[in-house]
């Protein structure tokens, strides 16, 4: 399946990239996590990250499908 | 009406946004950039946002505010990129026909924005260090 | 610094007195003339002042407000003389480090304000009538 | 002993004057609001009102000096 990923603040400087388009066999963001963070050496626990699919807030066990949009978001720092 | 915003933050504008017959009071928050942050001299911040996510949690917040307190209108504002001293990084106001409804539903507003809206800030240090902010959850303020 | 003023309140010139190296948090308090109360449709309001003592009051607050809460600048000015709908009757900023006192020590200031500081109230109803308010202490609002 | 008084408010409208010099036997605020409230048809109860000597606030039990500027202060209502 193919995912575009959206990395912010902390996650972006990790990754060397604000976006990009992967093609994995994770099933669900859990898996995807997993998958991303071993290859850029992202390194929050899941716990500390909350997951958006396709620009709304969903939990860990999210099934995912072809063409997804997924981000991974650190603590937030606004205000 | 919550927005992110890359130009400056202009207040006057955003406060006649409040404005509605039978108004009596109107609170407004500006958060600035400080020139420090937990011992360290800061002298610049980036603010980063994923901004469709943000917008529509920080109307989410609006809408919430609305159910809980006596208000009229709420605005706030957060701006992303690269600010200087001084300058406003978040906005908020509230207008009703009584104080209390008012200043409750602008506290509620900023603190719940700073909580839950996907906004990240990097400090900028005097001794030139940067680093993106990712507070624990107890040291969230 | 409270005042009582009888030319119009310049909010802008007042929140630029919170101003201050490492102020992050500005709250901001407007109380506005409203067009009804309990009930009544007004069409105008009058305040009368002690002025003297008012200003010894209301200082004697800002002073209280600076030793309860962590804040930088604390600014009250309360109108006196004939008042429109939607004219500004009395203005409070607070400036801090941080927003929690920033808003509590705004929040405290018009609170006291309205309850100890010698200013009087005339509405002016649209039938013709008007009267000075003299609220029981468990309706002062 | 001469004081000056200072009327406010619905007092003011009472009196129908901001200000006035009386001569009184009235050696404190309480017996001299007595008179004045017999004179000006004044029907707030004492318990309803504070009292200001020379600009700032006192007890009822306050003694009066000649030329003492004194004034009755109704229930506030600013904001």
């Amino acid at each position: 399946m193919k995912y575009r990923l959206l990395y912010f603040a902390s996650l972006c400087d990790a990754a060397g990239r604000a976006e990009e388009t992967v093609s994995s066999d994770a099933r669900d963001v859990h898996a995807l996590y997993a998958e991303l963070a071993s290859r850029h050496g992202f390194t929050f626990a899941p716990e500390r990250l909350r997951v958006a699919v396709n620009g709304e807030f969903t939990d860990w066990s999210c099934p995912l499908a072809d063409d997804d949009e997924v981000a991974f978001l650190p603590p937030v720092s606004g205000g | 009406m919550f927005s992110i915003s890359a130009a400056p933050i202009d207040a006057m504008a955003l406060q006649c946004e409040l404005e509605a017959t039978g108004v009596g009071a109107v609170v407004c928050f500006e958060g600035r950039v400080r020139d420090h942050n937990e011992g360290r001299a800061v002298n610049a911040l980036s603010y980063q946002a994923y901004a469709e996510l943000a917008e529509t949690e920080g109307n989410r917040i609006i809408e919430e505010t609305h159910a809980k307190f006596a208000v009229e209108h709420i605005v706030c504002v957060h701006r992303v990129g690269d600010l200087a001293l001084g300058e406003v990084a978040v906005w908020a106001g509230a207008s009703a026909e009584h104080r209390a409804a008012a200043f409750d539903a602008c506290r509620y507003v900023i603190d719940q924005v700073k909580m839950r809206v996907p906004i990240w800030k990097r400090e900028h240090y005097v001794d030139g260090a940067s680093t993106w902010l990712h507070p624990e959850p107890d040291r969230a303020k």
